[in-house]
């Protein structure tokens, strides 16, 4: 048993243009002290996969199916008080943006505080104590100063680990951070990424980390799930997925990189491999493969079934009918 | 009274508030309310009726009129003593009395409160006594007025606000302000005032009759809108409501615990048509470029359409007493040769085609925007365009109405006098030439003639007889058609009793108080 | 900023001129308040607009029915000059109206301009104009109303004169702000690098994106006016007699509470449906027009 | 050698007390693609907008093909207009959401009078045709067309009039990766095929790396370092730029976390008050006293085509010469 | 934040003498010579030219003004024309009317459209909110006049409950003030409190859908203090805005209603002097409900200053 299990996640919204499927019959687990990345493109539903787990979709207009489990406890039928004690303690999260994220009219010493006097019952005084020390856990430097102040003050990269350390306040078993680094520049983004790095060695916290950058996954994370179209395309360690991609779809997001047409040859023609095609709308939800328009070796039977996820190594699955032949380079 | 073919119009049968005797008990306050605001309550300068409802319980005069509105002595101690030229007034004042703040009143007080009324620049009270040039004491309870012409009406203008007296020790205190805090005798003495709210008036401890006076106060409160003064009296909130609307006079009467006394009609309202004044009333007169103002025939025939009785009906359920003449039915000089042309649409029609102007002829008629003078204008419309008018109906507020009057601004207005006791107070500053209220800008020497020597006659029936001329001459012009004279009702709340109601239209409480039990 | 996931849906969204139209008229049409607005509001211009040709004269005086409560003759009654009161309400119905379009326009007409111009010349024109709109939100609308009708008498015009001006500052102000936001937009640099005229792109580009908010606060303005006009009739400074007025009417049903309610009952009732009809269009429109406010 | 298209000699553009830009110079050729990178907030985006006199420098001069026009008026300002275009980055907002596609794309034709309004048509059509846009889209609004389709709208409006020079604000950094490979190939097809010179302002190195010529550093308003691509990219001499090199994210497991990073410590100063002396010493593991009061002026150690603003860097002092305590890494 | 509130007071300067010429020219315009008006019945051509002196209504109107200026800065607003009170008094007497029935109806309006509007906003789309949002769209529906005059002839006239109209002091009879404004309040109160709902739940719905919020959420941060802390301290900077501009619109409902329950107050003293054309007392009236609005909107500034870090902290503000 890992520690966060989830099988057959589907997710859809009820929405005035009809149902949204977001995620559908996503499987996965996550191990103790193991970074696992969520990639894929905009909307390929990354985020709402991960938001399921703490429950923070909006309750009135998701329908979801399927099982979270948490350490084996059901989270998904989970009553709302009891997984209020798990939001923020057990699971939390942070956001991609880290201005909109922290509520601009309190102290961010405060909301560092709140998480801690809500879980672990501290005074006044030792929450803000703890809030020091967090902050300076995540890097900030003059902690005891920056708790006085209020989120317009401080920089983007501040603020991100500001989320941080209100996020691993508790300890939490599991960490989601949603695009963390998406929105900040480069050499912060280097620092911001160090700070997960670190807490997950130092409190052994398994994070959960979505970004569309294949270069954050290269280098932080130890295993990634790709996604397409609401499902899992691809699963494998890192290593691995980069060495071997076997999906279609990964592969010509390798192969879209620029680095990766820099890194082919310099000078001459240079082109980058494109994806042709759009993404298919997620009103629809046909028993095909969603990726048959846009790939270069789908073929009839794509059309007729979908692909599922299966294993092709001894952690690598992959759901495609005609995988790329094992050690295509991308 | 009234001509027009039809039977004068039977009003709901209202009590007589005189003949109310029920024993009252001492004590209890009284709230009345008033339909508008009173202005300064300094007899020199107050103008509005409302202001003399208040006077009346607090600031007697050296006459008075009775249920009968005839002028009888109060303050004076008798009728005045003319000497045989008319030039010459005596007085003779009551003694011992006292005014409210315990001052005694003889004849140097009213001395001092009568030089104000006539030569403060400040007082309207100047054209009252203009035929007054001087005013002596004949030692302590005697004053002697000199005029400068015989003039029968000053004794009705003694008997009304010139003919306050006011405490000599307040007027030195108090100065000009005097309105702010005024005292005289009185049963009532002024207590407090919350502008635009209430005037509150408390028992006079000094007040000669005291032992005839059982309230402890009177609150007036202001409320200006009829259908909450009525709302008003329903729910107890006050005792007696002043001046109902004719529309909420059934209401009132309908209900139990409510009693409706009416008292009035010396006022009256009508149509001014502009016939000469072209740059203000006082000013020299001229002549009108408008259908009705160029053309006397037009104006009858404006007039024959209008059915008198169907608008007292119509726009105030029949409460009023329709005419066509300025002084009442009942008025004692008032000539019974004066009579209504009766309502005739093919008369006016027949006047129309005559005059040759091309049909319809446009007509405005300014009204004040109040819902009852709207409801009136719009009933005139509809029976002149029978004949051939076209009305535009223009309302304006009420204070502009009186500025385009008396500018001469507007083609027919309409407008109300309130009416005073001496018929002179009803003509001579309306009728003849150069009168500030001559809207119209009526000028004839067959008007003015008979007026001025109404004045300086003493005989009943003589000065009737001159007025009549006057005023079937005015009729004959029609500057102003006369419409109706306009009763007051006062809603009284069943427990109050010794109401008194008269003419003029002022409840008088010196009597007055909650039956007992 | 731009909102990634709004590229995600880009395939929704995907669909001729037409097909958008359809599809906002779908997620309209699905709620139930904003369609009672507009059954309301099209009843209201019904009533409006056909009423006064096809119910009697309004103005016709019967002196022998006056008072007279609803029957077949006269469906809603007669009033105290024996008027029927339905021809009197349709033609009241133009009134109300007039007062709330013409006011409404005067306001756009004046206010867009000047919100326009504030907005796109923000250094000099812009504290100018706000301590004007201060100064105008400062005057309280009842005061200037009576003012105005005792300067150029009580009329119709004063009324939309005076309802207008009331409005001003909130168009001003959603203008302007309009204004500031869209400057901001790549699209209008684009414009002035390609050398466009600061005419040309106030009303090509500035103007048309501001229209939603705009008709939105017209849709909240009218009803506003509405109101606005009958209350300035019930104090007597609205619309001249004969002409009648919801306003005028219920002051004059006033009197007469007690002995003819239904005169009372019958304008007060159809201020409040027709407010009421626009409100919900209004609210309506807005989250339609708003999509972050639909989901 | 030719008439450089866009010469900019030490622009400064202040808003208020921010310093956006602070005494740049550069110049782009004929044909040339120049890459403008630094972190957010460096005034890469103020540059482009000083330009197109979108914005008024506060100083420096600004020349396209020889004429200096930072103080034309605008209405002689006009007629150069057609010669320099500019995409933008967001592609929501850079389209008039009133106007259809057709709209768009023409009205720099009719703008400049160059045909009337039935003739544009045609080419507007093969514009489209040339930015892989199906002309049936002509009649289309922006938010009917997918943000890939809506950049190449953007793409086709500044190039419809075949300008000398574009600028391009980060164009495609809203845009995903399979999208935004589309879109740089397009960009390197037109760029060759028309010729036009291009400013190409980004954050992304290895987007730059993929398409730019020449490349330009910005840091805090100021360029730090220049040079060719290939050899800025081998050899980075300013710190700053080697930071930047080593922070960004690299699609290798293996290699991204081989690589020695350097961290900068802290965050971007800010652009109300920047440091004296060089802007980069407070983050610049370097610094010595000198960096504290003295602002280093852009100089090539080689007398080459790759100058750098750094103390270290002088022919004496080569930035890879050991200083005592101190080395460059990279 | 210092710089921040010294600007507003500049503003609200501007605002106020600009506001003092467009009264004072305003009043001027009324057509109605007041001299007349005061003359009355009675008028006579030497008794209007002598009230006219008396008030200085003669002389140029910038003499007038400036003098108007002077004395209105040193206190002296005059005497009332319609019955020779010092205007100040009047004032003195008015205005704790206007502010009891006023700061009442904001109490109703405040308590009963705040927290309907975060219920609305809570509950979207639940029964609650179709209540309260059907409560706002009947507030601002209905017209003020209407319900007051519905309101009287249901609770005084026909059931008896509430005197009718008028007014008493506080410190006069406590309970028949309260009697009394009851009606006022509520019929003046409701429609502020559909106004202020409407914006609550629309500044509450807006925050309950921030970033900050979901953020707070995955605290784990009970309903509660997701609500009451965070979604609610962002709108209570909106609502407190709409307080501020909703000022000028409770004043001229209070206009209406002071008329329609004959409530001696501020509202009904304007309509009566305006009337009248007691120069004056518009003068002063008018005068003391702009400044009034300002300075209560610059109050509402610095509140909001106050509940906004961000212009608290820096004092940087735009627009
Ligand atoms: N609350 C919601 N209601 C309706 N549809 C939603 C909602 N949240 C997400 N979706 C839809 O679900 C799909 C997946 O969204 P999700 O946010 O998980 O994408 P993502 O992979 O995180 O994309 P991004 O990189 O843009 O964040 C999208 O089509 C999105 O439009
Ligand atoms: N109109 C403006 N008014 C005031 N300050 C501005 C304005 N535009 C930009 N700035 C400031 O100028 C500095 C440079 O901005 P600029 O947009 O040029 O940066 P950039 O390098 O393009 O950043 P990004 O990568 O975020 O687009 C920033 O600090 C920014 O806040
Ligand atoms: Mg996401
Ligand atoms: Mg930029």
């Amino acid at each position: 048993m890992s520690l966060l299990d989830i099988t057959d996640l589907t997710v859809g919204f009820d929405t005035e243009d009809g149902h949204v499927h977001a995620v559908k019959e996503v499987s996965l687990s996550l191990e103790e002290g193991e970074i696992l990345a969520l990639c894929g493109e905009s909307g390929c539903g990354k985020t709402v996969t991960a938001m399921s787990v703490p429950r923070l979709l909006p309750p009135r207009t998701t329908r979801l199916t399927g099982s979270i489990r948490l350490d084996g406890r059901e989270l998904t039928t989970l009553p709302e008080p009891q997984m209020r004690q798990v939001r923020g303690k057990e699971v939390s999260v942070v956001f991609q943006e880290p201005m909109t994220s922290l509520n601009p009219s309190f102290t961010v010493g405060f909301q560092i505080a709140e998480v801690l006097r809500r879980h672990e019952n501290l005074s006044r005084g030792a929450a803000r104590r703890r809030a020091v020390e967090l902050l300076e856990l995540v890097g900030i430097p003059a902690p005891a100063q920056r708790i006085k102040e209020y989120p317009h003050q401080l920089s983007g990269g501040m603020r991100q680990r500001v989320m941080i350390a209100i996020a691993v306040a508790c300890s939490p078993r599991v960490l989601i951070a949603d695009e963390p680094t998406t929105a900040l520049d480069v050499t912060i983004q280097a620092g911001v990424l160090d700070v997960f790095r670190d807490l997950r060695d130092r409190l052994g916290t398994a994070i959960i980390l979505i970004t569309h950058d294949l270069g954050v996954v290269a280098d932080i994370a130890d295993r990634a799930v790709i996604m397409y179209a609401g499902r899992a395309a691809e699963q494998a360690p890192v290593e691995e997925l980069f060495a071997r991609p076997l999906h279609p779809y990964t592969l010509g997001l390798m192969k879209a990189l620029p680095a990766a047409a820099v890194a082919a040859g310099p000078g001459g023609r240079r082109r980058l491999a494109e994806i042709p095609g759009m993404v298919p709308s997620p009103l629809a939800d046909p028993a095909e493969c969603a990726f048959h328009a846009r790939c270069p070796s789908g073929q009839d039977d794509c059309l007729a079934a979908r692909p599922s996820l299966v294993r092709h190594g001894p952690a690598h699955l992959a759901a495609c009918f005609h995988p790329a032949r094992s050690g295509e380079q991308p | 009274a009234c001509g027009g073919g039809g039977a004068p119009t039977s009003a709901p049968s209202v009590a007589d508030a005189t003949a109310d005797n029920r024993t009252v008990q001492s004590g209890g306050t009284l709230a009345v309310a008033l339909n508008a605001d009173p202005d300064a309550l300094d007899p020199s300068t107050a103008t509005t009726l409302v202001g003399r409802e208040v006077f009346v319980n607090m600031c007697e005069k050296l006459y008075d009129i009775d249920a009968t509105s005839t002028l009888v002595p109060q303050l004076a101690a008798a009728m005045p003593q003319l000497s045989p030229d008319g030039k010459e007034v005596t007085i003779k004042l009551r003694t011992g009395l006292k005014f409210n703040d315990g001052t005694v009143m003889d004849a140097a007080a009213v001395k001092k409160s009568l030089d104000r009324h006539r030569s403060w620049e400040k007082s309207a009270r100047q054209a009252d006594l203009a035929a007054v040039t001087d005013v002596t004491t004949v030692g302590e309870d005697t004053v002697k007025l000199t005029l400068s012409r015989p003039a029968t009406p000053l004794t009705a203008q003694l008997a009304d606000r010139a003919g306050m007296i006011m405490s000599p020790k307040a007027l030195d205190s108090e100065g000009d302000a005097f309105g702010a805090n005024p005292v005289c005798v009185g049963p009532f003495k002024f207590a407090s005032r919350t502008s635009g709210s209430e005037v509150v008036l408390e028992r006079a401890p000094d007040y000669y009759d005291a032992a005839k006076v059982k309230l402890d106060k009177i609150v007036y409160k202001i409320i200006v809108d009829p259908n909450v003064r009525a709302a008003n009296l329903r729910s107890g909130d006050v005792q007696v409501g002043d001046q109902l609307a004719t529309t909420t006079v059934a209401g009132v009467q309908a209900d139990p615990n409510l009693k409706v006394v009416s008292g009035g009609g010396l006022g009256y309202f009508g149509i001014n048509v502009n016939i000469g004044n072209v740059a203000g009333s006082t000013e020299k007169y001229g002549s009108v470029d408008s259908a009705l103002g160029k053309s006397p025939e037009l104006r009858e025939a404006f007039e024959l359409a209008l059915d008198r009785d169907a608008i007292n009906k119509t726009v105030y359920n029949g409460l009023y007493e329709s005419d066509c003449f300025p002084l009442p039915a009942d008025s004692p000089y008032r000539a019974a040769s004066l009579q209504c042309a009766p309502h005739d649409v093919a008369k006016a029609k027949q006047l129309v085609q005559a005059s040759g102007v091309p049909t319809p002829i446009p007509v405005t008629l300014t009204t004040p925007n109040d819902a009852t003078n709207q409801r009136l204008a719009q009933v005139i419309q509809q029976m002149t365009k029978e004949v051939g008018f076209d009305v535009k109906v223009e309302t304006a507020e009420f204070v502009a109405t009186l500025e385009q009057g008396g500018a001469g601004k507007y083609d027919t207005l309409l407008t109300g006098w309130s009416g005073r006791v001496d018929p002179d107070g009803n003509l001579t500053n309306i009728i003849t030439t150069g009168g500030s209220n001559n809207y119209p800008g009526m000028s004839d020497p067959d008007i003015d003639e008979p007026i001025k020597q109404a004045a300086a006659a003493t005989d009943t029936a003589e000065r009737a007889e001159l007025y009549a001329k006057a005023i079937q001459k005015a009729a004959d012009l029609r500057g102003f058609i006369y419409l109706y004279h306009n009763k007051y009702y006062l809603g009284m709340n069943k427990t109050v009793a010794g109401v008194q109601y008269f003419k003029d239209g002022l409840p008088r409480f010196t009597t007055a108080g909650f039956t007992a039990k | 900023m731009a909102d990634p996931m709004t590229v995600s849906v880009g395939a929704i969204r995907v669909g001729s001129p037409a097909e958008r139209r359809r599809r906002l008229w779908r997620r309209f049409r699905r709620r139930p308040m904003p369609m009672a607005g507009l059954v309301l509001v099209a009843g209201f211009l019904l009533l409006a607009l056909v009423g006064p040709l096809v119910t009697g004269d309004p103005i016709i005086q019967d002196y022998a029915a006056t008072l007279a409560p609803p029957s077949a003759a006269h469906p809603m009654g007669t009033d105290d000059l024996g008027r029927d009161v339905l021809a009197r309400i349709a033609s009241g119905a133009r009134v109300s109206l007039q007062a709330g379009v013409l006011s409404t326009l005067l306001a756009m007409v004046a206010g867009i301009p000047i919100g326009l111009l504030a907005g796109f010349y923000r250094r000099w024109l812009d504290p100018l104009v706000g301590r004007l709109v201060d100064v105008t939100l400062a005057f309280p609308f009842l005061v200037f109303a009576v003012g105005l009708a005792a300067i150029i008498g009580p009329s119709l015009t004063g009324v939309v004169l005076a309802l207008g001006f009331a409005q001003l500052p909130a168009v001003i102000r959603i203008t302007r702000g309009e204004v500031l936001a869209i400057k901001e937009m790549d699209y209008v640099s684009a414009a002035i690098a390609d050398g466009a005229a600061d005419g040309h792109i106030l009303l090509r580009y500035v103007l048309p994106n501001c229209a939603g908010p705009l008709i939105v606060q017209a849709t909240v303005a009218i009803p506003t006016a509405i109101i606005g006009e009958a209350t300035l009739s019930f104090l007597g400074l609205g619309v001249q007699p004969p002409t009648p007025s919801w306003g005028v009417m219920l002051t004059v049903a006033q009197q007469y509470l007690d002995v003819a309610p239904w005169l009372a009952i019958w304008p007060g009732l159809l201020i409040a449906l027709a407010t009421l009809g626009f409100n919900l269009l209004g609210d309506g429109l807005r989250d339609v027009l708003d999509p972050r406010s639909g989901l | 050698m030719n008439e450089p298209v866009l010469r900019i000699d030490s622009l400064v553009k202040h808003y208020g007390q921010v310093r956006a830009v602070d005494g740049l110079s550069l110049t782009i050729g004929q044909g040339e693609v120049l890459g403008l990178v630094g972190e957010s907030g460096s005034g890469k985006s103020t540059v482009g907008k000083c330009v197109l006199r979108l914005t008024e420098p506060t100083s420096g001069t600004i020349t396209l093909g020889g004429r200096d026009v930072t103080h034309l008026s605008r209405r002689a300002m006009r007629p150069l207009r057609r010669d320099v275009h500019m995409v933008f980055q967001d592609p929501y907002s850079s389209l008039n959401p009133r106007f259809s596609i057709e709209q768009i794309v023409s009205e720099p034709l009719l703008r400049h009078k160059v045909m009337r309004r039935r003739e544009a048509g045609e080419r507007v059509a093969a514009m489209l045709e040339k930015v892989g846009l199906r002309t049936e889209m002509m009649s289309r609004l922006p938010h009917e067309l997918s943000g890939g389709q809506r950049q190449r709208v953007g793409l086709a409006r500044a190039l419809v009039l075949e300008p000398k020079l574009v600028v391009a604000d980060e164009p495609v950094s809203a845009l995903d990766v399979s999208v935004q490979a589309s879109v740089l190939n397009l960009i390197t097809d037109l760029q060759r095929d028309m010729g036009f010179s291009c400013l190409f302002i980004t954050h992304d190195l290895s987007v730059v790396e993929f398409l730019a010529d020449r490349i330009a550093v910005m840091y805090l308003g100021k360029i730090v370092e220049t040079g060719p691509t290939a050899e800025l990219f081998a050899g980075p001499r300013h710190p700053y730029t080697q930071a930047l090199l080593s922070a960004a994210p690299v699609p290798d497991p293996a290699r991204a976390r081989e690589r020695r990073r350097i961290v900068l410590g802290g965050d971007v100063p800010s652009p109300l008050d920047p440091p004296a002396g060089c802007r980069f010493h407070t983050r610049c593991p370097l610094a010595f006293d000198a960096c504290r009061t003295v602002d280093p002026a852009l100089t090539d150690p080689r007398d080459g085509d790759h100058p750098a603003a750094c103390h270290l860097v002088t022919p004496e002092r080569r930035p890879d010469a050991a200083v005592p305590g101190r080395t460059l890494e990279y | 934040m210092t710089w921040f509130i010294l600007r507003r007071c500049g503003a609200a300067v501007i605002v106020l003498l600009l506001g003092s010429v467009l009264i004072f020219l305003g009043v001027r315009a009324l057509p109605g010579d007041p001299a007349l008006v005061m003359a009355g019945e009675d008028a006579s051509p030497a008794l209007v030219a002598a009230i006219r002196e008396e008030y200085g209504l003669d002389r140029p109107l910038p003499v007038q003004y400036v003098e108007y200026l002077r004395q209105t800065l040193s206190g002296n607003l005059g005497r009332s024309t319609q019955d020779q009170l010092p205007v100040a008094t009047i004032l003195a007497e008015r205005l704790p009317v206007t502010l009891e029935l006023t700061a009442l109806a904001m109490l109703v309006a405040v308590t009963v459209g705040v927290l309907a509007g975060i219920v609305a906003a809570v509950r979207r789309g639940r029964a609650a909110d179709y209540v309260a949002t059907g409560f706002g769209l009947a507030g601002l529906s209905i017209p003020h006049f209407w319900l007051g005059l519905l309101a009287i002839l249901l609770f005084s006239v026909t059931l008896r409950w509430l005197p009718a109209s008028g007014y008493v002091p506080f410190t006069e009879d406590p309970v028949g003030n309260l009697q009394r404004m009851l009606l006022p309040t509520l019929v003046l109160g409701m429609g502020f409190a559909a106004v202020l709902m409407r914006q609550t739940r629309s500044a509450m719905l807006s925050a309950l859908s921030a970033d900050y919020v979901r953020t707070a959420r995955s605290k784990g941060l009970p309903e509660r203090a997701v609500v009451g802390v965070h979604a609610l301290r962002n709108s209570l900077t909106t609502v407190v805005t709409v307080l501020g501009l909703q000022l000028g619109a409770l004043i001229s409902g209070a206009v209406v209603t002071e008329q329609i329950f004959v409530i001696p107050g501020f509202g009904k003293l304007t309509v009566d002097a305006v009337l009248t054309r007691n120069y004056p007392v518009i003068q002063a009236v008018v005068l003391v409900t702009v400044t009034a609005y300002v300075v209560i909107n610059l109050l509402v500034d610095i509140v909001y200053a106050f509940l906004n870090p961000r212009i608290r902290l820096s004092g940087a503000s735009h627009g």
